[in-house]
């Protein structure tokens, strides 16, 4: 079965985000107020295909963990999107 | 962060003092400091930071104390003690120079690592009142085909540029080694240049009873408190981990701007002082600016801009958050001050005032003193420790079956062809081009980039000036490895030769002592040694030590890294046009070496290709010849005696005359046709790495002039023959370097063979051999 | 009188440097402009220079978009003035739609800082009039999002409209780059392109750095022609107060 | 009342993306396979202060339009997290 995750890598609470902090500081130029606590991260949607789908979650387990998340200054979470159509993502 | 506290994982039942990694001597030597009294919590984890080998030199202060630091004679500013050494250059300008290690933070996460190594030295340039003008990189990893060397050079070579490349300060230099003493303690020194007017000179101290005490830059968080995270963990009960500590991140916008900010500062004479916060944060810079100016300093913790919640005392004071910077400014400035940073868009705030009781005091909620410790107890009356040096005692293993007795006989008894060799060691890890790394390195940014990396010293112009400066990092960790005098003496050898021949006056050196656990005898040894080294190459080169950073307990389970004592130098060309480079210039030039080989195989790169037995000494140093060598150069550049220099080192001479080839012609190729003398064996001659030997090329009506210059200098000098042209036929190049004399028909007799007694080959092949050589090593796909 | 020309100074510009000692050896007198402030005292060209405006985290050069100065810079373009970006200054100018296309990651995924060479599409525009005869033009390149991106119909209008500008080509032969394979294309740029101007022909930008390139002895004087070009226009309109730019062709 | 939301940022279909063939190139590595079409994105997370739910949308929208993502290269989506506590993110 093939099912599509995303991967969702942030920095974790207490890590410098130099990004978050500079789209904070351009908010005013756009005139917009009232944001705060932007975090910038990454999000990798792939598609895994496994005979069953806890197969299938080991694999993002690892990929996230392993290679898309430094443990040191990242976390992340892991979204199941459902069972993957050719229309979602698209191969790269 | 305190390199002694990382080391011991701390066993909960111990006292708090030694899980802090403060030793119970320490504790009573501390206890003495403060009347008898014993530190509370917080006074000890101040103490535990400021008394580490890192912030205190506790282990290599006396050492550094022999060093020659030069004096206002040599155009010394400014020299060790300050953030970095200044040396006058005329015109009312001076050069700020500085190296420093971010090895362990680098073995812990690459890339923030190293990025935030680079953004610690250029601050050490900045607070001068200096302009960063330049960078040097001098990386060192373990073998280039494990995974995890892969992912450390991947991820500091990212942190280098990444850092380097938005701050707009140009990478022009470094170090790329591979050595598998470094597998599991990488080293990450970086270099950085700055250039300032003398009267903008700026010092780290923090005088004036009742000025104000400004904290500007990024906000403070829970980064790298390292040694002291026992405390935080005795300290929060709870497991919430935005409560412990956390890798520094660097941000290089933010430090972009504190630069601007800071210059700005220091020309509109807003302030008395400056210093950056670096290791031990906000307690390492108030004590050490108090002490420097025989004051004290009253903080107000909620005075500092945080960027967590919740933080404890300690974590405010030992915080390492970068990109950070400490003023000391007169009440009636503080406006303006403020209106700077502000633009720059930098938090700004007043954490405190400059007080006449000498004592650092912190101050919590309602004014409450949570601490208070005299300055110069954190600073310069920190403890002392005198370590016990200890030379090993060598065992001298059997020579194992077959292998050579003697150097001299290594290269003909492998029957090995020296054109194959030569193509071998270009290609090698070591050896080959490292435009794959510094290619990913803004090495043009500020437009004064005259000579980037790659080819010897790099060269930046000095706008408005006919001036260049010329800069290059050395060390020298295999002849170090089993005689630590000889590797530092050598590495300053190397440093400024790389300077000298391109006729630039080599104006002061900083260091970066890279050694191992100073509590053990043999490591200490090597330390002390180096230290020897440094210091009697300097004093004969006439060359003041200005500055410099010790970097202790570079050890892992697996061993202690070679010694590596990495020189910094930094040369001042008069006028810059007159640059020599070491690439040939023009066919029918005459290519001449200067100096003599010595034999000694140990430590070369030819000796690890071809397995030579370590019975075989490194080669001798002659300190006073290397002198000469290196006047010789600047005298025949100044007369304009050179069209081209290149030293002797990695590889020898094959690999210097292959150098010369293809860098010649602006990195087009010129090849040669050469005759070398073999006056005791091939492989010496040919690929021995004895120091104080250059290859110079001139225009014939130069020779006669320079073989008499190199005889007034007392060197030796043989002409090896021409440079080629370029053959019509469209053919490449070929360089060509007849073996003759003794020791070379011996060999070739031995071997029934003459291939042996000539390195012949096309530029085509050593450039294939030298481009590709390190990505093939790291297995990095070549673009 | 010389002509003075503006370069908008972000909080993480850091070729600004490099942009005024071009200016000012191609006689033109440079005047800084804050990004703060909306006012360009009456500058006749702008220089978006290189550098990492805002840190150019989340994209480059997305931020410097929306601040006053840049607001202003549109204005100016609107009227006909003469703007060149320049690697961060191109990308900031695509970012604010005054120039056609994006920059991507490098296709590598690695910063690129080496010497390239790139060839003028044409002659006869405000930024390419006094380049002349030499060919290929080599200067350095230092970035780490530089690889133009337009999808096929808006570049096959371009290259009708005639509107791009350079594209990278082999140092020794001369002829276009090919593909991310191929080491003269430093960045894996769609068709080798490197510059490209906007359809009205007064705002144009490109990612290697012309201004780096105005001395000898900084490794190569080849893009001094293209900052004289711009220099010139902007002191044409000066003089005769109006556009003295070539559109689409 | 404060929002915290997610804009998540992809690279549009037909867009070539490096960083996501970068992935699936270091996959062999890690003896991982059965893994496709990895598209690497951003995603920011913040937090937004307004009179109402609508107004908050609103603010977020804009941001994620203007700000966060190029029309022309990426496509982006937007995450409700719910009512924002101070735990989440803490200040860049
Ligand atoms: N990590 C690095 N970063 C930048 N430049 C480097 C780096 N490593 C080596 N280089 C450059 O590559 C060239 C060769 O290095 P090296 O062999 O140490 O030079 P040399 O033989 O002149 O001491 C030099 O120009 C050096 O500056
Ligand atoms: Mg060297």
């Amino acid at each position: 079965m093939d099912i599509r995750y995303a991967v969702n890598v942030r920095p974790k609470d207490g890590i410098l985000d130099p990004q978050g902090r500079a789209v904070e500081g351009s908010l005013g130029h756009l005139g917009i107020d009232g944001v705060s606590a932007v975090r910038v991260g990454r999000r990798v949607e792939l598609t895994v295909a496994a005979a069953s789908a806890a197969d299938a979650r080991a694999v993002v387990e690892r990929l996230a963990s392993e290679l898309l998340s430094n443990p040191l200054i990242e976390s992340y979470d892991i979204e199941e999107l459902g069972a993957a159509s050719s229309l979602v993502g698209g191969p790269a | 962060m305190t390199m002694t506290a990382e080391r011991e994982t701390p066993v909960p039942e111990e006292p708090l003092h030694r899980r802090l990694g403060v030793t119970d001597d320490e504790l009573a030597a501390i206890q003495d400091r403060l009347g008898g009294r014993t530190p509370n919590e917080l006074e000890l984890a101040m103490f535990s930071v400021m008394w580490s080998e890192h912030c205190s030199y506790k282990s290599s202060r006396p050492l550094l104390r022999t060093l020659p630091t030069g004096s206002a004679s040599d155009g010394v500013v400014a020299g060790p003690g300050e953030n970095a050494g200044v040396i006058s250059i005329g015109d009312g300008l001076a050069v700020a120079f500085k190296i420093e290690s971010h090895n362990h933070p680098s073995a812990v996460e690459p890339t923030q690592g190293a990025a935030t190594g680079v953004g610690g030295i250029l601050r050490d340039i900045f607070t001068m009142g200096a302009r960063p003008i330049a960078v040097l990189d001098a990386l060192r990893f373990g073998d280039p085909a494990d995974p995890r060397t892969r992912h450390l050079v991947e991820g500091v070579v990212k942190g280098v540029g990444g850092y380097g490349n938005c701050v707009g300060v140009p990478t022009v230099g470094g170090e790329l080694v591979f050595d598998p003493s470094y597998a599991a303690n990488p080293l990450v020194n970086v270099m950085a240049i700055g250039l300032l007017d003398e009267r903008d000179l700026t010092l780290a101290a923090a005088p004036g009873e009742g000025n104000l005490v400004v904290l500007f830059g990024s906000t403070t968080g829970r980064d790298g408190i390292g040694g002291a995270s026992v405390l935080a963990s005795a300290t929060f009960a709870d497991d919430d981990p935005s409560k412990r500590p956390s890798v520094q991140v660097g941000d290089p916008f933010a430090e972009k701007l504190l630069i601007e900010a800071s210059l700005e500062l220091i020309r509109g004479g807003l302030v008395a002082g400056l210093q950056d916060l670096g290791a031990g944060g906000i307690t390492c810079a108030t004590s050490e600016t108090a002490d420097r100016a025989g004051t004290g300093m009253r903080i107000d913790l909620a005075a500092i801009p945080r960027r967590e919640p919740g933080m404890a005392p300690f974590e405010v004071m030992i915080s390492e958050s970068q990109e950070r910077m400490l003023a000391v400014v007169e009440p009636g400035r503080w406006e303006a001050v403020r209106e700077v940073c502000e633009r720059w868009g930098l938090p700004v705030a007043v954490i405190g005032r400059v007080t006449g009781d000498g004592d650092v005091v912190v101050l919590g909620d309602a004014g409450a003193e949570l601490a208070r410790i005299p300055a110069r107890a954190l600073t310069s009356d920190a403890i002392v420790h005198q370590r016990v040096a200890a030379a090993p005692v060598r065992r001298r293993a059997a020579p194992a079956p077959g292998a050579p007795a003697t150097a001299s006989d290594g290269l003909p008894e492998r029957g090995m062809d020296p054109g194959a060799v030569l193509t071998a060691l270009l290609g090698s890890a070591n050896l080959s081009s490292r435009a794959a790394v510094f290619e990913q390195y803004d090495s043009t940014v500020q437009a004064n980039t005259v000579e980037g990396p790659g080819h010897g010293a790099a060269v930046i112009r000095i706008k408005g000036t006919l001036k260049g400066l010329v800069a290059s990092t050395d060390a020298n960790q295999t002849v170090g490895a089993s005689d630590p005098w000889l590797g530092a003496a050598l590495s300053v050898a190397e440093a400024t030769r790389n300077v000298a021949i391109t006729g630039a006056r080599p104006l002061g050196i900083t260091n970066c002592l890279n050694y191992g656990d100073p509590t053990r005898p043999e490591a200490f040894w090597q330390l002390s040694e180096g230290v020897r080294g440094l210091s009697d190459a300097c004093r004969v080169l006439g060359l003041p030590v200005t500055g410099g950073n010790v970097s202790l307990y570079n050890e892992a389970p697996g061993g202690a890294i070679a010694p590596t004592p990495e020189i910094g130098v930094v040369g001042l060309l008069e006028d810059v046009a007159t640059l020599v480079r070491p690439g040939w210039r023009a066919t029918a030039d005459r290519v001449l070496l200067v100096g003599q080989a010595t034999p000694g195989l140990a430590g070369s790169a030819y000796a690890e290709l071809a397995g030579i037995a370590a019975e075989d000494g490194p080669p001798t140093l002659d300190l006073d010849r290397e002198r000469r060598v290196q006047a010789f150069a600047r005298e025949a550049a100044a007369r304009g005696l050179l069209a081209s220099a290149q030293d002797v080192s990695g590889g020898g001479l094959a690999v210097a005359l292959a150098e010369c080839a293809l860098w010649g012609d602006r990195d087009r190729g010129l090849g040669a046709r050469l005759r070398l003398a073999v006056s005791s064996s091939p492989a010496v001659d040919l690929f021995g790495e004895s120091p104080s030997r250059i290859v110079v090329s001139t225009a014939a009506r130069h020779v006669p002039a320079l073989v008499l210059l190199a005889r007034q200098h007392g060197l030796p000098i043989e002409e090896l023959g021409e440079v080629t042209e370029r053959p019509g036929d469209g053919t490449a190049p070929r360089l060509v370097v007849e073996l003759h004399g003794a020791g070379a028909t011996g060999a070739a007799e031995d071997r029934g063979s003459r291939v042996a007694d000539a390195i012949d080959v096309t530029l085509d092949d050593l450039r294939h051999a030298w481009t590709g050589g390190l990505e093939r090593a790291l297995g990095w796909e070549t673009r | 009188m010389t002509v003075r020309i503006g370069i908008t100074l972000f909080p993480g510009s850091n070729r600004d440097l490099d942009a005024i000692n071009a200016l000012e050896i191609a006689g033109a007198e440079p005047v800084v402009l804050w990004h703060e402030t909306a006012d360009l005292d009456g500058v006749a060209g702008i220089l978006v220079p290189g550098g990492f405006a805002y840190g150019d985290y989340l994209r480059a050069g997305v931020i410097a978009r929306f601040s006053p100065i840049m607001r202003s810079v549109a204005a100016f373009a609107e009227d006909g003035g003469p703007v060149l970006g320049i690697c961060n200054g191109f990308q900031v100018l695509t970012e604010a739609h005054l120039l056609p296309g994006a920059l991507l990651r490098n296709r590598g995924l690695r910063f690129v800082s080496r010497q390239v060479a790139i060839a003028p599409e044409r002659l006869d525009t405000a930024f390419t009039g006094a380049i002349g005869a030499r060919r290929p033009l080599r200067m350095p390149v230092a970035h780490g999002e530089g690889a133009f991106f337009a999808d096929d119909a808006t570049l096959d209008e371009l290259e009708r409209a005639g509107q791009v500008l350079f594209r990278y080509v082999d140092p020794d032969t001369g002829e276009r780059a090919g593909g991310e394979d191929d080491r003269a294309n430093p960045n894996g740029s769609v068709r080798a392109i490197a510059g490209v101007i906007n359809a009205a022909g007064n705002v144009a930008g490109l990612m290697p750095h012309p201004e780096t390139a105005v001395e000898a002895i900084l490794g190569s004087d080849d893009g001094l022609g293209i900052i004289r070009s711009f220099v010139e226009t902007a002191a044409e309109r000066t003089r005769v107060g109006e556009p003295a730019v070539v559109g689409a062709r």
